[in-house]
């Protein structure tokens, strides 16, 4: 019994945690979709959310609702910078110098953030109280589900842009065939543009949702945008319900691998089964195998 | 031919009078660890700037061969050269064995499943702590020594690494300038072509990966046994970026590029340390600038760049 | 020597190919025509080893290579060359013809790295043949060009020269003449040719009816992953079904 | 181009300028601190405690009459880097002694080029290898773990409470203070009931609490350094866990009771003094000292000073006193150092001797525990 009320409490902190990674995971899984690029600096946009809303809140003194619509707009103003000064210049661009420069990109916002605001963690008041709700034996606190609520509202809205807009259909065009795209007259510069603006709303979104639960400094970007990441490779890269469910299953494997075998390892058992999941089935866990042609 | 060969012989040379001008300053110091540097960024070219495969996990390599010296020779009192030999082929073999599923993956995956290497090995390191001694790292490892005579000063330790290096180095450039190296570059070009051309490209990129592996493990060992203490925070994930940058800044397929990226990248801190806080900044500020302005890495964007500077001043005069 | 039987090809839900059955005879010079979308690039992939076929068998000389990747198959002398011609652009016009002498030599990693004394003879060896390839092409000229900078005409010329150097048995060209202009064309059909002529078995795919008219012995037409007909050039121009469904469309 | 050369020669300019003002002939002292990287939360405060301090020494007139230069180098938490800048400073700078390095990993690095070259060197680091087995030139400042586990281990028996679950992070803190707890706990007839750890950048610790719930723990002893023990401290509450937690030393400053918000309340853990200067009896010797830096941090860096900072602070002076009594040359010091008695600073009283160069006794450290946002002395 006692064993079982355990599992419970693994399981749903496992999730609240996947969640977490879910929604990085998504906006990881926007830009790739639309550009191919695999954003190594997604995790910074996470920490950015998070360090503008407590800017906002603590300096600014704005009231925490505009604090946070002023830290998304920011952070998305720094997407999109990021798009037109490091990836727009960017003639014949492989995988290859994508990843560098945007680990270059990601190590520079850290930097950046790091001399503007100090090295110390920061911690934003929860949205809605302290007070534990029990579920079935196990406890959540109610910033989880105010996770698990923006989790969900994101996948509907990505749902209802990518197949019924127009400028999402024109995304999905460009992830399905550039040159195609660019031939019906889709301009696919607006559209990685779009993608980055997206995305690091997204981003930031996430980070501020979560800060107060994982409080945040100008490193946390490079563990959640790492576990983020492993979501959506998890997920296939694509489909946005798999992407969802790579990190709710992450989150639940570290949870029941630090409450059940060994919490040293428990990173190390996250990562032994990303790999296992890359070797069986690199196309994702929720995707049907698909042939590459010549 | 001729060139390559007197080209080698001159930074031979280069190597061998740099540190007398030195004398007992640090910088002799700095240059045992361009060196191991050298060989590290060296292993990961001829992955990634020759066979075009993504490694986002060298560190793990290097850490392997780092703890399998340092452990062999303090917990078992190993001989430091046979240990040096055993831990390199144990971790060859591992490469080996991982490298059929890994290199199977392209592209960003296979940047994440090497990535995933790396983190599992660090998290190694720190647990097994009975034999690594954990997240405050293992102490007490002997220096090397030839029949009595020990590397035990700066200057012992530059030869000592330096003649490795420079076998590794010597090894690589007569490796890409062959039908192996030819091989690789053409897997790298466009692998469909050179399967159909007869390259067997599946167990050609295992194979570099594992000399990769075993460069990274013998520069690892050589690590150990100069710093004589060892801890995990020297083979975590930003190690592995680093070495990924001192490749691209060097020049991605270029032998003499990535002993130009060691160099610059272990005196980078010294240089940066005007701007004391803002090294960080400067650091991401130049990989980006790099990425974008000189695509080809040092080796090839400096004299590109002399070269549109050069008749554009004598265009204006 | 190549014998396709009862091939088909499906991605996902989609059938490119179906039912393909036919024999490339040695010494010959066989044409694969169709409309685009016939399904004739894909043939070849499938023949090549670039992907297996969903059915059916590929056979060389009668042995069934179906299942071997491509790096075998080019062993046993089937190479290919490629629609957008594949160079590997960032080494030179010379070094691209040494690769294709990966086959006819064998040091490996550890002779390479060595310089075994003797890599350095099978080097030059190498260097020789691969000039000798160069000026069978006509291009010797252009030998320390790095490939990638090459017109489309010359690339095509080296792509030739490159899988002549494996000494194949048999040579696929995927669309050999397109992007050549007139008189490119017809230089092009004297080397095929010449290739024929030095026993080499060729298959090619082709739009250039006046080229496969030419210079084939032996036409097979694909229609919508489908075989409409084969023969000799004269009797599929004198194929109604072809003519409806092909050349009725010119 | 052109703006290269400017910039290159105004660097020139800047190093001509510092040679000219070495003229003076200043005693250089080096110091090594992980200023940047995961262990900035050392780093800096030691950084900052260290140029403090030696601008105060120097406004007073310097040591008889000479001024201090300190030359501080930041090793980014990289023992290569550590090792790479302990031979600069003692090659190129030419210094006499060496305050720092901030971390365990780095001062065990550094600890062989220091003893090859005869320079003393002051640690900040708090591991136990690094002055047992006793180097000839290496003290240390920092606590030892040692006498923090002592303090809480000492309170537990006390109410009587044997059965405790540890939980420490993954780095060299949370190790070494894994380590002297399982060690010491038989001499306190401890058992430790569940043994756990998590990870410096892990943002949920309910599965090990979890855990920990479902043992027979009477109490729980953390360890770690910000942000982890906050999450842990927010994660308990959530849980309704309601075993006595305690935290180690490495939390020991207000910043942990902002960041653990309401969590915080009753949490105990073993800190310097420092904390709690101003509740010391008047009779404590370290008060004087204890006010002094605490006073000049605020006015220096407006920031509350923790022990963290304390740490540097009192190499320095101990470094200060050495060269008073011994003069400048590195053996003086060294002897010096050794002969340091009953000096009283920020972590403690500090007396070394040949076969003890840590120097402090369990005294160092006093339980306090967190009462409406602040700390208060557990008597």
């Amino acid at each position: 019994m006692e064993l079982l009320n355990q599992i419970t409490q693994f399981v749903i902190s496992g999730l609240a945690t996947g969640a977490i990674y879910a929604l990085i995971g998504l906006s990881f899984a926007i830009i790739f979709n639309s550009t191919g690029i695999i954003n190594f600096a997604q995790g910074e946009f996470v920490m950015l959310g998070g360090v503008f809303t407590i800017f906002a809140l603590n300096v600014l003194k704005l009231p925490i609702l505009l604090a946070i619509v002023v830290a998304v707009v920011a952070t998305t103003a720094v997407g999109l910078a990021f798009e037109r000064l490091a990836i727009r210049p960017l003639k014949n661009a492989t995988p290859l110098s994508l990843i560098i420069i945007t680990i270059g990109a990601s190590i520079l916002i850290r930097g950046v953030v790091m001399l503007l605001w100090g090295k110390d963690t920061q911690v934003l008041p929860p949205f809605s109280g302290n007070t534990p709700l029990e579920i079935a034996g196990a406890t959540l606190l109610p910033q989880h589900l105010w996770i698990f609520g923006v989790t969900v509202l994101v996948i509907v809205g990505c749902r209802i842009f990518f197949h019924h807009t127009i400028s999402g259909k024109a995304m999905r065009a460009c992830s399905f065939n550039r040159k195609a795209a660019n031939l019906v007259g889709i301009s696919v510069g607006r559209m990685v543009l779009l993608s980055f603006v997206i995305s690091s709303a997204l981003g930031s979104l996430a980070g501020v949702i979560i800060a107060p639960l994982t409080m945040t400094a100008y490193d946390v970007g490079v563990m959640l945008g790492l576990k983020g990441f492993c979501a959506a490779i998890m997920g296939g890269m694509g489909s946005g319900l798999g992407t969802v469910l790579g990190g709710l299953i992450l989150g639940t494997l570290e949870s029941l691998g630090a409450g059940l075998i060994s919490s040293g390892y428990k990173d190390a058992i996250a990562f032994l089964i990303l790999l296992l999941i890359l070797f069986l089935r690199p196309q994702g866990l929720f995707k049907k195998g698909e042939t590459e042609r010549v | 031919m001729k060139s390559d060969k007197l080209k080698f012989l001159i930074f031979c040379l280069v190597v061998l009078v740099l540190p007398l001008p030195l004398a007992k300053g640090y910088l002799t110091n700095v240059l045992i660890f361009v060196g191991i540097n050298s060989m590290l960024a060296l292993g990961l070219n001829l992955l990634l700037g020759y066979a075009g495969q993504i490694s986002l996990g060298q560190a793990a390599f290097f850490g392997l061969g780092a703890y399998g010296s340092g452990v062999l020779t303090t917990k078992y009192a190993l001989d430091p050269w046979l240990s040096m030999v055993l831990v390199a082929l144990v971790v060859a073999g591992f490469a080996f064995a991982i490298g059929f599923p890994v290199l199977r993956l392209k592209g960003h995956y296979l940047a994440m499943a090497t990535l995933g290497v790396g983190v599992i090995a660090h998290i190694a390191f720190n647990e097994t702590i009975d034999l690594t001694g954990g997240p405050s790292g293992l102490s007490g490892i002997p220096n090397l020594s030839i029949a009595g005579f020990s590397f035990d000063s700066d200057l012992k330790n530059y030869y000592l690494v330096w003649s490795f290096a420079l076998v590794v180095i010597l090894l690589c450039l007569n490796l890409v300038n062959s039908r192996y190296g030819r091989g690789l570059r053409a897997i790298h070009d466009s692998e469909v072509a050179a399967r159909v051309m007869g390259v067997n490209a599946r167990l050609m990129k295992v194979q570099i990966f594992t000399l990769s592996a075993f460069i990274s493990a013998i520069a690892g060992s050589l690590y150990c046994h100069v710093m004589t203490f060892i801890s995990p925070t020297s083979f975590g994930f930003n190690i592995s970026v680093e070495l990924l940058t001192m490749v691209v800044i060097g020049g991605l397929g270029s032998v003499y590029g990535s002993i130009l990226g060691a160099l610059l990248l272990t005196l980078l801190p010294e240089l940066l340390r005007t701007f004391q806080d803002y090294d960080i900044v400067v650091y991401g500020l130049l990989l980006v600038c790099m990425t974008i302005y000189l695509p080809g890495g040092m080796v090839r964007g400096i004299p590109a760049l002399v070269r549109r500077l050069v008749p554009a001043r004598s265009g204006n005069a | 020597m190549l014998r396709l039987e009862g091939i088909g090809k499906r991605f996902g839900g989609l059938t490119a190919l179906q039912g393909i059955e036919f024999s490339v005879t040695k010494g010959s010079i066989t044409g694969i025509i169709g409309p685009n979308g016939a399904g004739k690039t894909t043939l070849f992939n499938i023949a090549t080893g670039i992907y297996p076929p969903s059915e059916g068998k590929v056979l060389l000389e009668g042995t069934d290579i179906s299942q071997f990747p491509p790096e075998r198959r080019a062993r046993l002398g089937l190479v290919r060359t490629f629609q957008n011609i594949e160079l590997f652009g960032k080494m030179t016009v010379l070094e691209n013809v040494m690769v294709g002498l990966h086959t006819q030599s064998s040091s490996g990693l550890f002779a390479c790295s060595f310089r075994m004394p003797w890599q350095m003879s099978e080097e030059r060896r190498i260097r020789e043949k691969a000039l000798e390839w160069l000026e069978f092409a006509g291009i010797t000229e252009l030998a320390d060009v790095e490939a990638g900078t090459l017109s489309f005409g010359k690339g095509r010329l080296l792509e030739i020269a490159r899988a002549m150097a494996l000494e194949p048995k048999l040579l696929l060209m995927d669309e050999p003449a397109a992007g050549l202009n007139s008189r490119e064309t017809a230089e092009l059909a004297e080397l095929i040719k010449r290739i024929r002529d030095r026993g080499v078995t060729v298959a090619l795919v082709e739009h250039d009816m006046d080229l496969v008219m030419d210079i084939c012995d032996a036409l097979v037409v694909l229609n919508l992953g489908t075989m409409l007909a084969e023969g000799t050039p004269r009797e599929i121009q004198e194929n109604q079904a072809v003519i409806t469904a092909y050349l009725g469309e010119e | 181009m052109k703006r290269l050369i400017s910039a290159a020669l105004a660097i020139a300019a800047l190093l001509s300028f510092a040679s000219a003002a070495l003229a003076a002939a200043p005693i250089k002292i080096g110091a090594l601190f992980a200023v940047t990287g995961p262990a900035s939360f050392l780093g800096e405060p030691e950084r900052n405690a260290a140029q403090m301090v030696v601008d105060e020494i120097n406004k007073a007139g310097g040591i008889k009459g000479r001024k201090l230069e300190l030359i501080v180098y930041d090793t980014g938490g990289d023992a290569t880097k550590a090792v790479q800048l302990a031979n600069k400073l003692i090659k190129n700078d030419n210094v006499v002694a060496i305050v720092g390095p901030s971390t365990t990993g780095d001062t065990m690095a550094v600890i062989p080029v220091v003893e090859k070259a005869h320079i003393p060197m002051v640690s900040c680091s708090a591991g136990i290898k690094i002055t047992e087995p006793v180097k000839k030139y290496v003290f240390k400042t920092a606590q030892n773990d040692t006498l923090a586990v002592a303090r809480i281990y000492e309170q537990l028996k006390k109410e009587h409470k044997s059965k405790v679950a540890i939980l420490t992070v993954s780095d060299s803190f949370g190790s070494s203070g894994r380590e002297q707890l399982k060690g010491q706990a038989s001499h306190y007839g401890i058992e430790i009931v569940a043994d756990d750890t998590y990870g410096p950048k892990d943002t949920d610790m309910t599965a090990q609490l979890t855990k920990i719930r479902g043992s027979k723990a009477q109490a729980v002893i953390c360890w770690g350094t910000n942000p982890g023990p906050a999450v842990i401290a927010r994660n308990a509450k959530q849980l309704g866990l309601t075993l006595p937690l305690y935290m180690s030393h490495g939390v020991s400053s207000k910043k942990f009771i902002d960041l653990a918000g309401d969590a915080a309340e009753g949490i105990r853990l073993p800190s310097g003094k420092v904390l709690v200067a101003d509740l010391l009896p008047k009779s404590d010797k370290q008060k004087a000292s204890l006010l002094a830096f605490v006073k000049d941090y605020q006015r220096h860096y407006r920031a509350e000073g923790d022990h963290f900072g304390g740490h540097a602070w009192d190499a320095v002076m101990l470094l200060k006193g050495a060269i008073e009594r011994g003069g400048d040359t590195p053996d003086g010091i060294r002897n010096q150092l050794e002969a340091t008695h009953g000096f009283a600073g920020i972590g403690g009283v500090f007396s070394y001797s040949s076969h003890d160069h840590a120097g402090l006794t369990k005294d160092a450290f006093v339980l306090v525990e967190v009462k409406k946002k602040d700390w208060a002395l557990v008597k």
